[in-house]
Order: C-alpha cells, then structure tokens, then sequence
C-alpha cells in the first residue's frame, strides 16, 4: 500500500495536516489523516454548536488513535469527558444526555467493546425516539473503530455493521476516505437521531484532501444514504464500503490493465444505503459484487445482494466477505480473514472466467 | 410537614392507587406467563403491567422533594413515579390502552411511558437501564449549569446488574446532582431479592463508593419525604449524589397476572399491616381528620368541573373532606380518566413508521 | 389459530402432558406444549448426564413460561440455579462452568435482555475454542425466548437471529413445533460447542405430540443443519422457522384451495442451514420465499437469497420481513410488525399475480 | 518464608522480567497507536502487548498460594499470571511469534494465552470479561465437590464495569472458592485511576458486598504472598471468596508502543524505587545472599540440559548461585525460549478453519 494513490488518497506515514494556503491567506485545501480529519470534524462541530460533546475512556490523552487529539486542551474537561472503563454507562449517559438536550459523541474504543453496550445501543439509543411517541430524540453518535487491527485478534478485530443496519432507530455510516471522514461526521453529528460511525483501524493514518472551507464540496460529500462512485466501469460493478474501498480500487487499477472495466462504488452508509446508486450501476454493467471485511455469512452484503435479486433479476450477483471464522493472530490465519486486492482480482477473475 | 401538605401526598398516593387498581382489572387475562393464559378475549390492557401497590409512598415521598423541572427516571413498574412526577392518569390511561392519546401514542405501554413535560424521562423495560440514563441527563443539567437534579429509581433486583454499580461510580466520580432511590420490596420477580443478594444491599455498596445513603421506612410516606428533601437539597446544593433505600413490600405479584403462589401468604398479611395508605389516614386522623364525613349530601366540590383543581391544591385547612370523600373523589376521577382514555382512537397503522428516524425510516426512501 | 391443526400440531390452552400409552404400558407418545417439551428435554439430559447444569432468573419457580418447571424439585439448587439479576456474570459463569467442564444451559428471559451479556456471548463463549487454540471448548446452550410477545412493546419483541448467524462460533436453532423443541434441546445441550437456541415466545403453549420414546424419531427431529420439509407443493418454496412455519403453513392450506401448491420448509437451524434442501426445492419450483418474523433488512432471510442468488440465478427470489420499526406496544402498530399467514398469501399472490 | 522459598519467588520474578524485556524488544514497531506508526518492517511480536514490568511480584506472590490443580483467569496483561502458573515460557513466546507451537497455536497472540494444563483459563482482551469466567469455573469445582479454589486477577480499572460487581456478587451469593486479586497499578491505560474511581476502591466495594479483603504492598512479594496464603486457605476452607487489593505500579507504557508521556517522569523514578524484584534482593541479601560470585568459572548448573529443571525446583540451601548467577541464568534460559519459539513454524492457513465450531465451520460443510 505504502505511499501509492489509492482511491484518490495517498497513504503515507503520520504527519501534521498540512495546509495549502491560497495567496488570500484563507486555507483552501488541507491535506489530513483520517484521524486529524476526525479530531478536526469534532472540533469544528464543538465550536459550531455548544451543546455537542464527547465522552469515552482515554479521549483526554487523544484517545488511542490519536483521533481525539487536542480537543481536551480547546473544550475542556467537561466537554471532552475522559471515563471510567464502564461501557454500559458510557452509552447510557450519552443517552441520557441526549435526552436532555446535549449531542454526545461517545467513543467506544472499538466495536468489539460496544458489545459490552449493547443494551444501552440498541434497546434504549435506537428506540427511545419511537418508544417515547416522539417526546424526545437521541441525537448522538457512537464511533466504533472497526475491522481488523493488525495482530490484534479476535476481540478487538470484529465488523459488525450488518447487526447495527438490522436494528431499527439506527442510522449507520463507514468512512472510507478522509474527506469522507471529516464531512460524515460532521452530518453524524448534526443528525437528530443515533448514528453508529464505524471508523477503520487500519484507515486512521491514510491520507487525503479535505477542502475544509469549500463548504459545498464538504457537504456533498457529507450526504448520509448517498454512495461514492470512486471509479466508472462498464464491465461489473463492485459494492463496497470502509476499507475495502482501497482494496477494490486497486483491484480495479490491476483489472484495467487486463481490459476488464470495473466500476466502484463506495456505500458510505449502509442506513440508509444508496439502493439507487447501486442498481443503475449495477443494471448497465450486468454483474455486481459486493465486498466487504465482514464475515460474509448474514454481512449487509447479503442485504444488498437480496435486494437486488429481488428486483432485478437480470443482474449476476456475488459477495466476497470473510468466512465465518474468528480473526486469528498469526499472519498466516488473520490473512484468511484479510480483505485484500488480489483477492477481489482473483473474485472477478473467477467470475468472468479470465 | 403539615396536614395539608400531608393530605396532599395522601391524595397523591390513593390516585396511584385507584390508578392500578383499574389497570390491574383492565389487564387480567392479556399476557401468558407465570403458568396464566391469556383469555380467549383479549384485555383491554395487554402485556406485562407491573403494578406498585404497597410501594406508593416511596415514590410520592420521594417527587415531593423534586421542584417541577427537576426529572425523573423510572423502572418497568413505573406507574407510581409518573403519577407522583405530575402526569396525567388519563393519557397515562390511554397508554396503556395503546390510544393514539396516550404519552408515548400507543407505541410504549406500562413499561414505557414518559412525560417530558413534567420531567418524567421514562419507564424503562430492561432492569437498571434507567440508572445510566439519569446519570447522563444529570451530566447536562451540571454542564450548562442549571440547578436540575434527577431523582432515579430503581428496584432491590436492579442493584445487581452492572449498571448499578457502573452509574453510582460514575455519578460520583463526576459529582453529578442525582438522586438515586433504591426501592426495595423485597422481590426481584419471583425470586426473593435477599437470597440473591450479598452483603447489606443497596445503601451500603453506595458507601463504598463514598455516597451517602439514607435507609428509611418506604412506607412512611412522612419518613420517605423528610429523607428525600434532605438528600435532595444537599444534592440541589452541589454536593454529589446521594441515595435513599425506602424499604418497602410488593403487594401483588410481580405482573398482573403472576398469582405469586411462591410466597408465604402471611408475609403478604403481615405487610398490608403496613399499608402505606392506611399509615397515612391513621396519622391524618390523629392530626384531625375524620374517616368518613356521615354527610349524605354531596359535597359540592366533588363536582366534576372542580375536582381535578380540588385534588390537585387540596382544599384549605378548614374545608378538609373526610377521608373516605377524598377516596371517593380520587377513584372518581380516576374512573373518569380511564373513560376519556376508552374514548381516545386508536392510533393509525401508519404512525408505526413514524418516530423511527429521520435517515431512512422504516419505509425505503 | 385458537384450537385448530397447524403444521401437524394443536394449538390449545396448557395442560398436564397427557400420556398416551400402549398396552404394554410403555408410553409410545405424549402430547406436549413447547414449554413441557422443553422442561422435559432438560430434565432427560440432566438425568443422562450430570455436568448438565441450568442457570437463570427465576427458574425455580419454573421460569417466566413455565419451561423450567419441576426441575428445582428434582435436581435441586446446585444444578437448577437461580441467579441474581446480573445477565453478564449469568453469560460469563456459564462460560466458566463450560471451561471446567459443565454444560450449563443457560436462560436469558428474552433475546432482547441477551443485549446485556454480548460480550460474553460472542467475545468469550464463542470465540474461546479458537481463540484458546482448541485447548478448550464451551459446551454450552444459550436459551432465548425471542418474537413478538403480544403487548410487550418494543424491548421484550426482538427476533435477533441474524446477529448470532452472523458471529462465527455459534451454532443457531429456533425450533417451531414440540417435537423439534425437544429434539433439537436435547441436540443442543449435546453439542461441544456453544448453541443459540430461540424459542418463540407465542408458541410456548402450541401442542403436539412428542414420541419421547421413539429414539430413532428423536435423534431424526434433533439433527441441527437439516431442515423440515413440513408441506409438499410444486409451484412455489416458502422457507421459514420458528413460529413462521405455523404462518406459512396455513397459508399454503389457504393457497391450496385456490390450485397454488406451496412447499413449506422449516430450516430449524440457521446455522448451519440446510442449504442443500432449500436450493433443491427452489430449483425444482423455481420460486423462493423467505418468510420471518425479524425485520427483513439485514435479517437472515437476506443470507438465504443471496446464497441462492448467486448460485442459482434462474431462481426467483423474494423475502417477506418485517419493516425496520422497533415494535409498537398498541395492537394496530404491533400488528404492523407481525407476520400473519394473511401477509404470507398476500406476498404469494402479489407474486404470482393472482 | 524460607530463603530458598524466596528464592524461588524471585526466580520467577526474574523469569517473568526477562520474558517481557525479550517481547517487549521484540514488539517495537508493531502496533499503530498511541501516536506511534507501526514500522516498515513488521515487528516479529504484532498487536498491543501490555507489558507488567513492576507487577511481578503480585502474580508470583499470589500463585505461590494456589495447588497445581487450582485455576486462575487473567487480564490482557497476563504474561506474569501465566509464568507464575507455571506455563511455559517457550510455547508463551510462540504464541506471541504466532508459531504453530504457541499456547493457542497462534490463534490468540498475547492477550489470550492460556495453558490449562497448569490451570491457566485464559487471558482476556476485554477488561473485566475474566471476572464471571473465574466465577463459574468456581461454581463447577464447588458442585463436584472438588477442593480446587480460582485465583482472578483484574486491574484497578476493571473494578469500574459491571461485570466486577456481577462476579462478586455472585461468588459471595453462592459461597464459592474465588480469591479475587485487584492488581491496582494506580492507571487504567493512559487514564489514571483515581480520577475514575469512587471511593476507596476494590477492597471498599468487596466489604460492602460482605467479602473479607486485605490490602497488601503489591511490590513486596513476601506481603503478597502472606496474604494470599491467609486468603487462598479461608477460600479453600469453604469460606467463600476473598479479595486480595494489592497496590503496586506499572514501570511501562500500557501497550509496548505507548510512550507514557502523560506521566510526571518523577512519578516513575520514585516507583522505580520500589521495583518488586530489587526488593527481592535486599531481602536475600540481608538474608546472607550475595549479589555476585565473583566466580570466573561458570556454574555446571547453567547446562541447557538441566537449566529449567533447576530453575524450577530451586538449588538446595548448600549450592544457592549468586543474585547475577540466578539472573544470568535466567536470562539465558528465557533467551534460549525465544531461540527455540522463533524455530517453530508457523501455523498453516487451513488452521484459521479448524477449532471453529463442529456443526457448520469457516466452510460450508
Ligand atoms: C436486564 C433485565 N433482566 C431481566 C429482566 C426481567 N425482569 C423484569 S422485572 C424483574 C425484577 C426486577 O426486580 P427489582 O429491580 O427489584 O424491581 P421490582 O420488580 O421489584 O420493582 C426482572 C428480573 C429485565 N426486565 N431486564
Ligand atoms: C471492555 C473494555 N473496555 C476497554 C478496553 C480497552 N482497555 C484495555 S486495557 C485498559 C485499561 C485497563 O485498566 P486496568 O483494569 O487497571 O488494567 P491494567 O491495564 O492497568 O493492567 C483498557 C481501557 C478493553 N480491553 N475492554
Ligand atoms: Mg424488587
Ligand atoms: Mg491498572
């Protein structure tokens, strides 16, 4: 991967962001990881609006990946709220609060730890609204870094997102890009409703333009249900989402030199997921794939897959997910679970018989 | 306290009462569990509804220590809470009866039901579940300043679950202005609490946490209101969260339909000796006030158009009804609001899709 | 439904099982309730095998539907134990008993109350085999009463199945009739490694007859990964499970009369899931419908037709689930979450334009 | 305790600081967090690791009281649990190379090693998750009838999930054979503990929970031996759980890559002071032993043939090494476990399918 364009974005070890100042003096570009797009969105958010804050555990020190760097400094304590290792209770206050009327941001330090919250997500975060007969919201967001975190194995390397798409009250979003990042969370967080905000791992210290103050190019990009369509094809249309993305545009690059045109959409969100986007692709080039980390067995890409065979049988359908197994330690066994180029390369290849 | 003020949780607590009274006979028959079938003809209150009686005086104590705009949060047996926090019984009705009148519109039920206009912030089906929640709408009222506090209940079973000791750590780690109350009636479902429970119970894991407690009798309306206020106030003052341990007992069984045959029955005989409402007419009647007026007119107030206004203020010290009057007023208005909530529509198949979120609902957009 | 025949069994109001027995005075059949079939599954494994243990919430006084009942009084407080209300540490001791060689069965009171011990479900019970390199397994089965509980609102009516089909590891059945509650229970507690078993909380009270004493028809209604062909038919396959076998059932009685011939197949199991029936079927009708009780994005009726997508493309394919609402407590609302055979033969009409 | 009791403590104490140093070295550059990226050339030792460099002396302590048959369950810092159990230091570093002969197979890496063999349940990458395991393994000795106790270790920032108040609730309930060991190393990852926890911590609540506790220096493993032993002989006795608070402090980052910079460097420096294993050595030394032999000759004893054999029975009285002796030693047994941990393969990849689960694995069956 190392320093080579990916999806429009550039790889590369950490650094400050990197402003592109025009002769005006006001900053039109920056050049930002995934993790200073997302302390930098939550920033942009706090200053915005006095009633959004964030909680989780370490989030006073910038949090593990560096994502909540600088906010304690700017916002204070009592707006950045460094907590106990209580998981449940992190959730439950964000909800309580929420119900009061702030907008908390809670960091849940990765998925697999929000599994210690589940209640707290999804039989009070998501229903409250409906429960309540619309007495109240719960405008909040849960960021859940996700995927597998190298060598970090089976408790910390889970995606989950098919289980928060299945849950009603859920709006659900994974970032691929960092202007991706930075535009999602700001919507996510504007959003009156709960929104799991799945953030990769691996993705934290990818590298990319966010025109911070083109304030239309940000929200476009910021389109909750609307997908990306990193790369025009004609010859098979591929679905995914998160990581994957890097992974796919590649495989598509390596494709291209073969003559086969793939096109690439990235979902961005999974609720509500751009059903449109996806079904025109997929009608003008016949075949769609969809790829995802997950566990392929009951991932959202059996979502989409079946709704697509529903309604258009025509299109040729396949997914590429993860087999159902736990993520392994050793290199050798977390490969098995690994999305990778060449494993799309191989899908498509299969598939057309090249 | 004075008499009046007396009379006034004494009518609070019979409105709770009557209340249940109404919900339990509307319920019998509308959910299978606990060996109990439901009937051929569906109640007109269906699924769990988890009743309070015996326990009135602690929830009635404790909301008047609470100024209007404090909030609180409740349990699945909430019923007591919200009529003490200020709700109304008919859309509480209504609710329960599933009407698009009712708080939630029909979509909650007993185990649900919220009014956030008077601060009720929600019954809450899942044990415990309320405490985080409190702790959390505590955390706002701090950070923008406001004076607020949050009274939150929870039963003797709830204090072994997670959140329990999560949320009071939390509370006090962040010094937030909640009162806990601990509500003992001596059950968790059909198991007794006791034998599920180690050490000393909820006030004392509490003072672990360095939180102090009050312990008093939950069926002394005056006690649980005397140990509210003061717990109340030194949170009102900024001086952390406290916790009131009101122990009291569970009349019926742990549902409406449970029969709770796992009990020695005269446990149940010893605790209505301790009813909370008859403790409180036998204190009203040492300061005064008599059982029954023996006056065959009607007292004119009982009228309907004053009722509500004469229950709500109560009536000056020299217009004190007997107390059979005020129970008769409390179960007729009660009656009434349970009529004007068998009036109310059902709600529209349609609002199910409404309220779920505004990013792709239930229909695809 | 009141007292009518559905899927080979009667629904009536609970009584004592009632016996049927030879001359010889052995009991050749019995009818049961679920909740009977299931106390009584229990007991049969405790008295075969004593590391089986039972632990939940109030299950000494036979359980919140009865299926607990009389276990207390027979094998007594050390092996039918009643637990604090603490779901995590119930999930968590289970784990630990299995880890030093017990086979605990535990209850959860409700799929939606498992939220509260999900970490100990998929991070620790079904992860630990793998995760402990096969030093160790987890024999253990996780009850669940799941579905809609007429009135019980939004926290007590979750069918979650597609979450656990999803996390590798599990094992999932959802039995629909007395006899698969009582085959597959005594299968579950059987298996090595941990077993989701969902029980609908509406059929606790359907009856039917269990030929407990018929081995060889036992161990053929226990078999996970097979499915139940319940009704023959030619033009159409219905796949379903747990109480939407009753649905579909009747539904294919209804379409009968009207010259559409259904089959109706029970998976039992959804993972592993009779993968092979279900394609055999659909390929043969060239129609498949799958019908389940959980809200039908992401649940695992997505799982079945995207296998079937993209394996047999000249199969149609449809799913019926509910819309994605949490389930409302008033009949009209709830009613709009439940699946009905109405809404069954609704779809198949719709279909095949009837 | 006899000097050659200690003696053997401070072997393993040793033993367990050589093996981290090793992993630690091992793991520079791999793992991307806390600000640190990983390196270009992968680290041969992936994942956080979490290092309990100051600690030793808990684990060592506290093991000393278990029987071989006894089970204890670990934390994610748990490579001094698993050597004072006795489990190998060998297949532990190729558990964290991710080699075929590693606990787990590779399958697990650090945070999960286990060798039950020896008693060891696991690691746990989820803070608090060993705390109800330990609970009910408890629960199946005490229905057997066996006289096997569990030893559960959990940091002072576990003492703030629910599952702590859970698992001990439920040990105290049902009696059962549980020394609870709150390794209290003053952080919860980059958090200091203080600020998150209320009142006086793990020994606090376990008394409100009617669970007798001792508090001990977590750096003197002579104190916390004693006082485990005095628990560990109540539990087995029958007595139901104890808690062992051992205060002690984490000499490194919470993973091996985290700098640590959010600590006062004085804080290090005096805790430096109170290393556990120099400790140790004071007290042989005062006890006759002698930091050095001075001897060019080395002793026969440092063979590799019977090196881990002596290490684990300990020399008799009569032929007690040198401090450095004992150390050197040490250090090249550990070294010669890493040797021989980087000579076992790797795993082959179909075994990422094996172990799963029987009914329908990673492949459709
Ligand atoms: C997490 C969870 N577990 C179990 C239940 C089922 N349940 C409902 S009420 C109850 C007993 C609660 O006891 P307690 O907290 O004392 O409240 P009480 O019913 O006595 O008012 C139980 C076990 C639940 N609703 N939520
Ligand atoms: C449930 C959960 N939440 C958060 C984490 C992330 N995490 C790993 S270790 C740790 C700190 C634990 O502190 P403590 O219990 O004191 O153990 P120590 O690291 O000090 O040994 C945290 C927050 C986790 N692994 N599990
Ligand atoms: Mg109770
Ligand atoms: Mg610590």
């Amino acid at each position: 991967m190392s320093d080579r364009t990916v999806g429009g974005v550039v790889r590369s070890a950490p650094a400050a962001g990197n402003a592109t100042s025009g002769a005006t003096g006001v900053e039109q570009s920056v050049d930002l990881s995934c993790a200073e797009a997302a302390a930098r969105a939550l920033a942009d958010a706090m200053r915005a609006d006095p009633s959004v804050v964030t909680l989780g555990e370490d989030i006073g020190r910038g949090g593990v990946f560096a994502q909540y760097r600088g906010l304690l400094a700017e916002f204070g304590a009592q707006r950045v709220i460094d907590t106990p290792i209580s998981e449940s209770t992190i959730m439950g206050a964000a909800v309580g609060m929420a119900l009061a009327g702030l907008r908390p941001v809670v960091e849940l330090r990765v998925v697999d730890f929000a599994l210690c919250a589940m209640d707290e997500i999804v039989n009070q975060a998501a229903k409250a609204r409906f429960m309540l007969g619309g007495q109240a919201r719960v405008p909040l967001v849960i960021r859940l870094p996700g995927g597998i975190w190298s060598g970090a194995a089976a408790q910390h390397s889970q995606s989950l997102e098919s289980w928060f798409a299945h849950i009603p009250g859920l709006t659900v979003v994974m970032p691929a890009t960092p202007l991706a990042h930075y535009a999602l969370l700001r919507t996510a967080i504007e959003s009156a409703d709960p929104v799991v905000f799945i953030e990769h791992k691996e993705l934290w210290t990818l590298r990319g333009p966010v025109p911070l103050h083109d304030h239309s190019a940000i929200a476009h990009a910021g389109r909750i249900g609307v997908a990306h369509t990193a790369r025009s094809g004609s010859d098979l249309t591929v679905c995914t989402w998160s990581r994957g993305l890097q992974h796919c545009v590649l495989a598509a690059e390596q494709l291209e030199g073969r003559g086969v045109s793939v096109e690439v959409i990235d979902l961005q969100s999974l609720w509500p997921w751009d059903k449109q986007a996806v079904i025109e692709s997929a009608q003008r080039t016949g075949r769609l794939l969809v790829v995802h980390e997950a566990v392929q067995v009951a991932g959202f890409g059996a979502e989409v897959v079946a709704t697509v065979a529903e309604a258009h049988p025509e299109v040729k359908l396949r997914r590429l997910g993860a087999p159902r197994i736990p993520v392994g330690y050793s290199p050798p066994l977390e490969a098995v679970s690994m999305l990778t180029a060449d494993r799309v390369v191989s899908a498509i290849e299969q598939w057309l018989g090249l | 306290m004075s008499t009046e003020q007396l009379l006034e949780l004494y009518r609070v607590m019979l409105r709770i009462r009557a209340f249940e009274d109404l919900a339990d006979q509307a319920s019998q028959g509308g959910t299978s569990a606990f060996g109990q079938a439901t009937s051929a003809a569906p109640a007109p209150v269906r699924g769990p509804l988890h009743l309070s009686h015996g326990q009135e005086a602690v929830a009635v104590g404790v909301c008047a220590s609470l100024h209007a705009d404090d909030a609180i949060t409740s349990t699945h047996r909430g019923h007591g809470h919200c009529i003490a926090k200020g709700a109304d019984p008919w859309r509480m009705f209504a609710e329960l009866l599933g009407r698009a009148d009712g708080y939630n519109a029909g979509k909650g039920g007993s185990m649900h039901i919220a009014d956030f206009s008077v601060g009720m912030l929600g019954s809450n089906g899942v044990v415990a579940a309320g405490i985080p929640i409190a702790v959390g709408a505590a955390q706002a009222f701090k950070l923008r300043g406001e004076s607020r506090i949050v009274a939150c209940f929870f039963g003797d079973g709830a204090i072994n679950r997670g959140p329990f000791l999560e949320g009071l750590n939390w509370a006090q780690v962040f010094q937030l202005p909640v009162l806990f109350v601990c509500e003992d009636n001596r059950y968790s479902a059909t198991t007794r609490s006791a034998d599920m429970t180690a050490g000393e119970g909820a006030a004392a894991r509490a003072r672990a946490l360095g939180i102090a407690t009050q312990v008093c009798d939950g069926n002394d309306v005056i006690a649980v209101a005397r140990a509210a206020a003061e717990l109340a106030s030194q949170v009102r003052a900024g001086g952390g969260p406290r916790l009131l341990h009101a122990i009291t007992y569970r009349f019926k069984g742990h549902v409406s339909v449970d029969p709770a045959s796992y009990r020695d029955p005269r446990e149940l005989d010893r605790a209505l000796e301790h009813d909370p409402i008859e403790l409180t007419e036998r204190v009203l009647m040492e300061r005064g006030c008599v059982a029954s007026a023996h006056a065959s007119k009607p007292d004119s107030r009982i009228g309907s158009e004053s009722a509500a206004r004469a229950a709500a203020t109560g009536p000056g010290p020299s217009e004190i009804a007997s107390l059979d009057e005020i129970k008769r007023h409390v179960r007729e208005q009660i009656e009434h609001a349970m009529q004007r909530a068998l009036a109310s529509p059902w709600p529209d198949a349609a609002a199910a899709f409404e309220d779920v979120q505004d990013s792709g609902g239930g229909v695809w957009r």
